[in-house]
């Protein structure tokens, strides 16, 4: 969701957003790496685009593959920007948090890279990527055997009852709320009133919602088809929690594991050491490892710092990475020109797609639209955040990362001609007869969004328009876009899917009926075909053919309707010391997947 | 000096009372909701409504100030837990406590600011009691030069400088981090290294500049010219007679110094992204992290109040004349 | 005068109002007194405590001075440095606001008049500074120095006021040609003819000089003195002569008053007060004044020496009774129970008033009162009471030695 | 003791050397507006157990030659020519160890402000202990004990306690008489006061006179009086130098000169000055205008352009010739002695009644 | 006090430099149109073959040619050379401003405090006590956005005047301190100069005694001081736009050049070497002239 601008001075401003908007993404994973990747983009370690398969049983059956050349022991010195503000599940919600989670917390499914770096939803605690019936509308999962807490209770179908049921608790709010909306049928937060105080007071789900006919099955009864719930059980949110240990608020601070690794200690905003999990048994899990002795990870790394640290690969950040932290913009031309440097890079695609929202009630006259998509340079959105190497300059809303991707969609010329083509824009203005249009241009307050802002402002002036630039505070820019009757006529943002699916991108972003404060529809357009397209195509349970539905709704939108200009999907350069091995990017966590890390000695 | 302690606690107390309230209540002054932002990607007006609930944020603001103020006193309960006085809060933003958080931050401003410090106040006393002792000569000029220059300096123009070329470029010294002194020594002192540098440059210079005036100045006092009467060497004038006199203005800009730098050298912390209390005030304030803004904000005033009260009280340890109370 | 000056004759009930519609330019009778002080008061409060700032005590610069001056005529006021004489000058020229008492100016009460009302005897008090530096604005010229007082009351002489300040260059002995020049490019006796030039400006009646020549170098004194007294004597000016210089007072005043913490201790006619002294601190001052010419030689005896010991208590908590009793080789115990009234004592003129209970003898006597216990100790002298000697602290009875 | 102390002449009793002897003594101070010659040409003597006055205005050079005696002059900006020998030790270029070995030991200096004189710093005890500690190589309770002494002897009542006390705890006076102690602690055969009363007031200033006349008594010191007040010196002094314009214009025993004085500026001195018994209807006898710039002192006379009786000397010698200060008693003054012997008679002798 | 000033070779230079940094923020329009070249316009972006595809310059040393004297800026490719002119004018503007409204306020209030004494004293004394107790700097990062919301509507786009504005406020709010205790121990001791009773006793009005007698007395310290401040608001002012929370693109500021360069100095160290040049010339000569002003008006050679 929400745009991500990583300022590296001011982590605020990039933290204000992120609230809302760091890696809100919830995951998202996906078929991702473009093919076309620049010359100078690292090493790509995504895979063809491809679509993402629910897992068998036998596919869930652990342990995972060893990883080549991995050996166990010794201690990874983690860099990050960030402490973590949650490790309650049920809060998690952001990229680096989700990271910490796939080492400690696990839920009913998760996903798995293959050997050919495709990914595959499998079952994680369940035997399986869940049994479908009904319609689409019951799931069945059956608990693995031999799964256990850290202090080595058996993890038991109570246990995931109860870590659905609190979900519904008022002091949860940070987590994702797919779930809760499905078994309660509603969309928006109504959802609480299905068991207000959560299973604190002695109530409970009924059996018609969720079933736990034993120990080890846990069955969910939805009111309407849900075929993307493996995808959203694999996310860090529905990760389960034990009944027996849950101390509500307090459980934000101090979870327990049932992951390879526990926590051993937490500072926050300074340290946190992760160390092995002895209850957790490889057999019963197919995604993680546990080559590493011990996780010592460290908080306010800023990306200039952890880049440079790595960068110099001297001494402890041998042994050194970051989940997370990127390369930053001013490190990006030395650690991509120099070749050592070079090959201990990953990086990937993250899920989301940069965008000027244009506010379809200001805005009404198409050709308006039209002359604003052709005279943007969306090339200069991209460079204050290092350029290529950051991002890949995009055609079409739906990203790399996701169902549907076509990599050669352009309806505007804005790969052939990035830096805008003001000529033509101020052709389509004239015909229109609105040349001089005020335009009031919104933009984020942070280094970057002032001098992107200088760009665009510059290239629609010279297309004819009267452009009044207005920085909104880095910290509430998205509460001000995101008012209905904001004022503004165009601003950049950006939106991340939660999974591989265009499902959870399209529906929030331009549903006509989500029109709402606060809601993600920024362009407020209200188009009935895009309205009754959505609602047609979420019902379709058949993965390819909803991916090849999406698209053609996101041709509709960009030809016809033409409510935003896509500019970039964000791209993502990660560097790791030299004797840290087992380095892939996952597209899971938007970062290197920290489950196949290993000392290499 | 009992006395002295209790009306001067009494005046600090009034004057962060004052300053808190300030800070408070202009935090308010802008429409801006920090529910907001803490409210997730699903975000809608109920999960705002449980979430302003739950930071406390739906009282009247006198109210929350209130419970804010007398927190520290007390302590408060919180649905996370209880916070034992002083209770400071929670962050709005991560939700850790934010005396924790300050007290976890303290140590690299205060490693910081007691390094540079200690840089800055003896080389720069050093060169202005040289220059002063040698008024007049090329050591007095070159040195008087020299502290004009470096104190016309700015951290990020130097800091950026030498990160370039000692660091970047050349690799001679490493990028510069913290490392608890109590953890690694040796560390802590290279991570610091440039930046008490740094920051040690422009402050440098005022005490060199201040040390050789007021020298000068106590050089030329009736006492002095007695003790060497009374047939005092020159150094015994020097150090005992008129370095004593000198010390005055010399402690109260150093307290000044400290007390600001203690509550986080911001700009200095900024330029080598170090961790202390000078970046969680910038990260706090952006964040619309109201626990943690006062936080700090009643943090370094603290610092700086108390240092006025050091100051004060080294007066009378220095000057005789001055009587405490 | 009778025993009772410090109440003094009750003013006419209606002489104020009288005197208020008196043109002020006018000049009074000759003989009626144009300045009368009654129980002047000055107390400087000491703020202090804890936790809370309040009162603690006062400093009794000024605790009831009585003192009149008939026009034309100059009145010396001497003592030693914190006998309040100088705040007594600010207090009659209103600079400060007395404590208690009364000053009226020609029968006019301006004990606590305001600025506005003060406005227009204001012409007619005029000072002359102690510092001919810090009484000179370094920042403004002669003339605006000089012809500032009749610039702020509208005064426009005849021939315009710069002229006017030229005149009055001329009469205070400077060149009309200083008019453009600055404070500092003078000498301190130049500078102090300035400050009385800018006294004259207004044309007063009454002059309070504040140690006018203290600062000024020995042989640049007499200048200003001749001078002060050329005016005097020209333009019938009445002086309140502030100084320490016992000499310069008598040289002077007609009428010479001696103060010692915050009183008057004796009022006498010049000749009356230096050559019949009554007053012990009278008499220990004439005689502690290095003189010149008294060198003693078979024909010129030395006159008496009274060498006091110690320091002048502190005027936060005056000692009780005769304020002089703790250094003073006649007290006893009657001086610290009562304070002695400034009366005339037996033997002295009418117009003599001496505050003592124990006062010398209307005659000089030659003989030395050696009041120091190091002294006494370094001369081989015992005497009654060498014991612990007077320090800061006052003595609680002085070490008298007479030969 | 009696009351009127007689001039006592040690001199009679110890004919020897002069123990302080100056020989045509220059100061020059290079300023940023020029060369400022403070003392020039100055001589005279001082015998052990004898008092010499040294009178003038401010300006007149007189505290510029006790400090430059001293050698506490600012050496990078003053030379200084002549001879100056202290118990036939030739003080002018002596190295600063050397100096530092006299000052406050054989030499000793009593500043004009007590207050400003003491370190405001240190107590009063350590401040006289400590040259007695460095001079004599005793030690700090011995120190202490001779402070304690010392303190006793300038008359500070309960001085073992008040030996910790700080300046700012002493009155003026007291003060004062620390600072004496603080200058005799070493027993100075030499001790210069410079306007040591100045500041106080004058049953002080007499207390003071009185302490330092009978501590000379005891301790059989030399002493230079500096002051602008004849009355002081008259008390004490036995000889006496009068200043003007860094050089000196008139000398000779104390009593001599202020009885029958040779040089017009004496006179002024002494008729300019109001006194307690004289004729209070007579003016006094300026001297007109004010003392010359030593940037630019005046040629021949110094004292010439303020001179009243220059018209008696023929032809313009007072302007352009400088008069010689004969040794001994004299003035410097171009004047015959005749002229001046019948202006003291004129002026002079009636005002002495 | 002028002549001694111009015998000072040091402190006439100074102030040759000091007036022509003035000058080229004045002149800045009229520099900038003879050069060719204005702040605002993105060469690097209109034309290709200025920036490599990170945004840097391709020529050497910051792209430093006949055409763009000091270089271009990355990423946005504008020219350095005028926008360092108009940021110098910026920040001119700004500390100039500060400084004379910082100067007001603590002439009348340390006046006040000296002059009246008393509650009013105690008033403005414990206020001083209370704004030193601020942490500065962090106060000015907390509230110059609250300052700006304060003035504008959050839908409207700020004027830059009002950015400027709160700038100026934020610094005064904390400046003023400093010389205005100065100011009082001044007043407080020029009131017991016996000038000023002469003055009282020929009747002058409190207006007249302050305005005539004590401000022409206060000129020197106010002055000297006013020469400390501005550099010091120079380069305060430089620090909040290097925070992030001074001047916003695409108005030319000094700071943010600084702000940009530390952000690119890894691959571009041309570009702050300019701004970085000018700022210590700026305040070295500024210094120096502070020094000669003292030494024109001081104190032993008034008397």
């Amino acid at each position: 969701m929400l745009s991500l601008i990583y300022t590296r001075r001011l982590r605020a401003a990039a933290v204000g957003l992120s609230v809302g908007a760091l890696v809100l993404t919830g995951c998202s994973s996906g078929g991702g790496g473009g093919p076309e990747a620049s010359e100078d983009s690292p090493s790509e370690s995504a895979p063809e685009q491809a679509q993402i398969a629910f897992a068998d049983a036998k596919a869930s059956t652990g342990p995972a593959p060893e990883v080549p050349g991995a050996t166990p022991g010794g201690t990874i010195r983690v860099l990050q920007r960030d402490s973590y503000s949650h490790l309650d599940p049920a809060q998690i919600y952001v990229s680096d948090e989700m990271s910490l989670a796939t080492l400690i917390h696990r839920g009913l499914t998760g996903y798995r890279m293959n050997e050919d770096g495709t990914y595959a939803v499998v079952g994680d605690l369940a035997t399986d990527s869940g049994q479908v019936s009904d319609g689409g509308r019951t799931w069945t999962y059956r608990l693995k055997d031999g799964i256990k807490w850290q202090d080595g209770t058996p993890i038991t179908a109570q246990d995931v009852r109860h870590t659905f049921e609190r979900q519904f608790a008022p002091f949860l709010t940070s987590g994702p709320t797919f779930v809760q909306q499905w078994l309660a049928g509603v969309n928006g937060a109504e959802f609480r009133n299905l068991l207000k105080d959560g299973p604190y007071q002695g109530k409970h789900l009924g059996n018609d919602v969720l079933e736990t006919p034993n120990d080890s099955t846990v069955v969910f009864h939805f009111k309407d088809p849900q075929p993307d719930l493996p995808f959203a059980l694999a996310m860090a949110g529905y990760s389960v929690v034990p009944k027996a240990k849950d101390t509500k608020q307090k459980y934000d601070r101090a979870p327990v594991a049932s992951g390879p690794y526990k926590i051993a200690d937490f500072k926050a905003n300074k340290s946190m050491t992760l160390v092995k999990n002895p209850e957790w048994d490889p057999k019963t899990d197919v995604i993680r490892h546990q080559y590493v002795d011990k996780f010592a990870i460290t908080f306010n790394h800023q990306y200039e710092d952890s880049s440079k640290r790595l960068l110099s690969d001297s001494g402890e950040n041998k042994t050194a990475i970051s989940f997370n932290n990127s390369v930053d913009a001013a490190s990006l031309p030395k650690v991509l020109g120099d070749a050592e440097a070079k090959k201990r890079t990953v990086s990937g695609f993250q899920p989301y797609v940069g965008q000027f929202a244009m506010n379809m009630d200001r805005l009404k006259d198409k050709r308006v639209r039209e002359a604003i998509a052709y005279a943007l340079p969306i090339k200069s959105v991209l460079q204050p955040y290092g350029g290529p190497p950051s991002g890949q300059l995009a055609g079409g809303l739906i990203s790399p990362t996701q169902a549907g991707y076509q990599k050669d969609y352009d309806p505007y010329d804005k790969l052939k001609k990035p830096e805008g083509d003001p000529a033509r824009a101020k052709k389509v203005l004239e015909e229109a007869g609105k040349v001089g249009t005020k335009l009031t241009f919104a933009y984020v307050n942070t280094p970057e969004g002032q001098q992107y802002s200088v760009s665009v402002a510059s290239a629609l002036e010279k297309a004819g328009f009267d452009v009044q630039r207005k920085d909104l505070p880095a910290d509430t820019y998205y509460d001000r876009i995101g008012t209905v009757d904001n004022g503004y006529d165009i601003y950049h943002h950006s939106w991340g899917a939660d999974w591989p699916s265009a499902s959870t991108v399209i529906p929030p972003l331009f549903d006509g009926r989500a029109i709402a404060d606060g809601a993600k529809n920024y362009s407020h357009v209200n188009d009935p075909k895009i309205n009754s397209e959505i609602d047609r195509i979420k019902k379709i349970t058949d993965q390819k053919k909803a991916a090849d539905a999406w698209f053609e709704l996101n041709k509709y939108i960009l030809e016809d309707v033409l409510p935003a200009v896509p500019t970039y999907y964000f791209k993502h350069v990660q560097l790791h010391g030299s004797k840290v091995g087992g380095v892939v990017f996952s597209d899971v966590v938007n970062g290197v997947d920290p489950t196949r890390l290993y000392v290499v000695r | 000096m009992l006395r002295f302690l209790v009306r001067r606690t009494l005046g600090a107390i009034v004057i962060l009372l004052l300053i808190s309230a300030f800070t408070f209540f202009l935090f308010y002054a802008v429409p801006r909701d920090p529910a907001l932002l803490a409210c997730g990607k699903n975000c809608d007006s109920e999960s705002v409504a449980l979430i302003r609930h739950n930071m406390g944020l739906d009282d009247p603001i006198p109210v929350q100030y209130w419970e804010y103020m007398s927190g520290i006193v007390t302590g408060r309960d919180f649905a996370a837990g209880s916070c034992p006085a002083p209770c400071l809060g929670y962050s709005f933003d991560d939700s850790a406590p934010v005396w924790d958080t300050l007290v976890d931050r303290f140590p690299t401003t205060l490693s910081l600011a007691l390094g540079g410090g200690a840089v800055f106040l003896t080389v720069g006393l050093g060169a202005g009691l040289i220059a002063a002792w040698k008024r007049g000569t090329w050591v007095d000029k070159t040195f008087s030069s020299l502290s004009l220059v470096l104190s016309s300096m700015q951290i990020y123009f130097v800091g950026p400088l030498v990160l370039a070329l000692l660091v970047y470029n050349n690799e001679i010294l490493g990028q510069p981090s913290y490392v608890p002194f109590t953890e690694n020594p040796v560390e802590w002192f290279s991570g610091l290294l440039i930046p008490w540098c740094v920051l040690s440059v422009i402050f440098t210079a005022n005490y060199t500049r201040m040390a050789r005036a007021t020298m000068i100045e106590q050089l030329q006092e009736e006492h002095v010219r007695m003790a060497r009467a009374k047939g005092m060497s020159g150094r015994t004038v020097f150090f005992r007679y008129a370095w004593r006199g000198s010390l005055i203005p010399i402690v109260t800009i150093f307290g000044v110094d400290m007390g600001s730098l203690f509550g986080g050298a911001i700009i200095t912390e900024a330029t080598f992204a170090l961790p202390g209390l000078g970046t969680l005030a910038v990260d706090s304030v952006q964040e619309l992290d109201l626990p943690m803004t006062m936080g700090v904000m009643l943090f370094a005033a603290t610092m700086i109040v108390i240092f006025n009260i050091i100051v004060d009280a080294t007066y009378a340890l220095i000057d005789p004349r001055v009587r405490l109370s | 005068m009778g025993n009772e000056p410090t109440t003094g004759a009750a003013l006419p009930a209606d002489s104020a109002a009288a005197d208020a519609d008196a043109p002020l330019g006018g000049g009074g009778s000759p003989g009626e007194p144009l300045l009368e002080v009654r129980g002047l008061v000055k107390h400087f409060p000491i703020h202090g405590g804890f936790p809370i700032r309040r009162r603690m005590g006062a400093v009794r610069a000024v605790d009831g001075v009585d003192l009149s001056i008939a026009a034309g005529t100059s009145f010396g006021l001497v003592g030693e440095s914190g006998c309040g004489k100088s705040t007594t000058g600010r207090l009659v020229t209103r600079l400060l606001e007395p404590t208690g008492g009364s000053i009226h100016y020609r029968g006019t009460d301006i004990t606590h008049a305001s600025r506005r009302e003060l406005a227009p005897i204001r012409s007619q008090i005029q000072m002359i500074f102690q510092d001919p530096y810090s009484s000179l604005n370094p920042r403004q010229t002669v003339g605006t120095i000089v012809g500032g007082p009749m610039e702020i009351n509208g005064i426009n002489p005849p021939g315009g006021r710069e002229r006017r300040v030229r005149e009055l260059l001329e009469t205070v002995g400077l060149s009309p040609e200083h008019y453009n020049r600055f404070p500092h490019e003078f000498s301190g006796g130049q500078r102090q003819r300035i400050g009385v030039a800018r006294a004259l400006a207004l044309d007063p009646r009454l002059i309070v000089a504040d140690e006018p020549v203290s600062a000024l170098d020995v042989s640049i004194q007499a200048q200003v003195v001749n001078l002060l007294q050329r005016l005097q004597r020209e333009l019938g000016i009445a002086f309140l002569f502030i100084a320490h210089d016992l000499a310069v007072v008598r040289h002077f005043s007609q009428r010479v008053a001696v103060m010692y913490l915050g009183k008057i201790v004796e009022v006498a006619d010049r000749d009356a007060l230096y050559r019949r002294p009554r007053h012990p601190y009278t008499h220990a001052l004439l005689s502690a004044v290095p003189q010149a010419d008294a060198l003693a030689d078979a024909e010129h005896p030395r006159r008496e020496r009274i060498r006091l010991a110690g320091d002048v208590p502190s005027p936060i908590d005056p000692p009780s009774g005769c304020r002089f009793r703790t250094r003073c080789w006649k007290a006893e115990e009657l001086c610290a129970r009562q304070e002695p009234p400034l009366v005339v004592r037996d033997g002295s003129d009418p117009n003599h008033l001496t505050a003592c209970h124990f006062p010398e003898p209307p005659t000089t006597l030659g003989r030395d009162v050696i009041l120091d216990p190091a002294l006494a100790a370094a001369e081989g002298v015992t005497g009654p009471g060498t014991g612990p000697g007077p320090g800061a602290e006052a003595a609680p009875d002085a070490t008298r030695k007479a030969r | 003791m009696t009351t009127s102390r007689p001039p006592t002449s040690p001199a009679e009793t110890d004919p020897g050397d002069p123990f302080l002897s100056v020989r045509d003594l220059g100061v020059r101070f290079s300023t940023e507006d020029g060369v400022v010659r403070a003392v020039d040409g100055l001589s005279f003597e001082l015998r052990r157990g004898q008092t010499l006055g040294i009178v003038g205005e401010s300006g007149s050079g007189k505290s510029v030659t006790m400090l430059t005696v001293l050698g506490l002059h600012e050496p990078r900006t003053t030379e200084v020519t002549g001879q100056i020998r202290l118990d036939g030790q030739e003080l002018v270029g002596a190295g600063e160890r050397t100096l530092q070995r006299l000052r406050g030991n054989t030499m000793a200096m009593i500043f004009q402000d007590p207050l400003t004189s003491l370190s405001p710093y240190h107590t009063v005890g350590r401040q006289i202990a400590e040259p007695y500690i460095k001079h004599t190589g005793a030690s700090r309770r011995q120190a202490r004990a001779r402070a304690i002494e010392m303190l006793d002897k300038v008359g500070i009542p309960r001085a073992g306690t008040r030996v910790d006390d700080y300046p700012h705890q002493f009155s003026g006076g007291m003060r004062q008489r620390a600072v004496i102690a603080m200058a005799l602690v070493c027993n100075p055969d030499l001790l210069i006061a410079d306007e040591p009363t100045t500041a106080l007031d004058v049953t002080v200033q007499a207390q003071i006179l009185d302490l330092l006349a009978d501590l000379q008594q005891e301790f059989g010191s030399a002493i230079v009086l500096i002051t602008h007040d004849l009355g002081v010196v008259a008390d004490v002094a036995d000889d006496l130098l009068v200043m003007y314009a860094g050089r000196a214009v008139e000398r000779g025993p104390a009593a001599e000169v202020l009885r029958s004085p040779q040089h017009p500026y004496t006179w002024g001195l002494l008729e300019s000055v109001p006194r307690l018994t004289g004729d209070v209807d007579q003016p006094l006898a300026p001297i007109p205008g004010a003392p010359p710039s030593l940037l630019d002192p005046p040629p021949g006379c110094p004292f010439h352009p303020r001179c009243a009786h220059r018209q008696r000397v023929p032809g313009d010698a007072c302007a352009t010739e400088r008069p010689e200060l004969p040794v001994g008693r004299g003035a410097a003054c171009h004047l015959s002695l005749e002229q001046r012997r019948t202006h003291v008679i004129e002026h002079r002798q009636p005002g002495l009644g | 006090m002028w002549r001694r000033f111009r015998r000072d070779r040091t402190g006439m230079v100074c102030a040759g430099v000091v007036l022509f940094f003035f000058a080229l923020g004045l002149l800045a329009p009229v520099i900038s149109r003879l050069y060719g070249k204005d702040p605002y316009t993105l060469y690097g972006q209109d034309r290709p073959g200025l920036l490599n595809e990170y945004g840097y310059p391709i020529k050497p040393n910051g792209g430093i040619d006949g055409e763009f004297w000091f270089g271009i800026e990355p990423i946005l490719g504008r020219d350095v050379l005028t926008q360092l002119l108009y940021g110098i004018r910026t920040s001119l503007l700004i500390a100039l401003a500060v400084t004379v409204a910082t100067v007001v306020t603590a002439i009348v209030l340390g006046v006040a405090a000296g002059y009246l004494g008393g509650r009013t004293d105690y008033l403005i004394g414990r206020t001083i006590d209370l704004l030193l107790a601020f942490p500065a700097q962090l106060f000015f990062i907390a509230f110059l956005p609250v300052v700006v919301a304060l003035f504008v509507d959050p839908q409207d786009e700020t004027p830059t005047y009002v950015r400027v504005l709160a700038l100026i406020a934020v610094q005064w709010f904390l400046g003023w301190m400093g010389l205005a205790r100065i100011l009082r121990a001044q007043v407080l001791s020029l009131r017991e100069r016996e000038f000023i009773e002469a003055a009282k006793l020929s009747g002058a009005s409190p207006w007249r005694i302050i305005h005539k007698e004590l401000l022409p007395n206060l000129v020197t310290p106010i002055l000297v001081q006013a020469t400390l401040m501005l550099p010091n608001f120079v380069t305060a002012e430089a620090g909040l736009s290097f925070l992030g929370v001074g001047m916003v693109e695409p108005t030319p500021d000094w700071g943010r050049m600084f702000a940009i360069g530390a952000k690119v100095y890894q691959n571009d160290l041309t570009y702050m070497f300019f701004p970085g040049v000018a700022m210590v010339v700026f305040i070295v000569a500024f210094n120096l002239l502070g020094d000669s002003i003292r030494d024109a008006f001081d104190p032993r050679t008034t008397r």
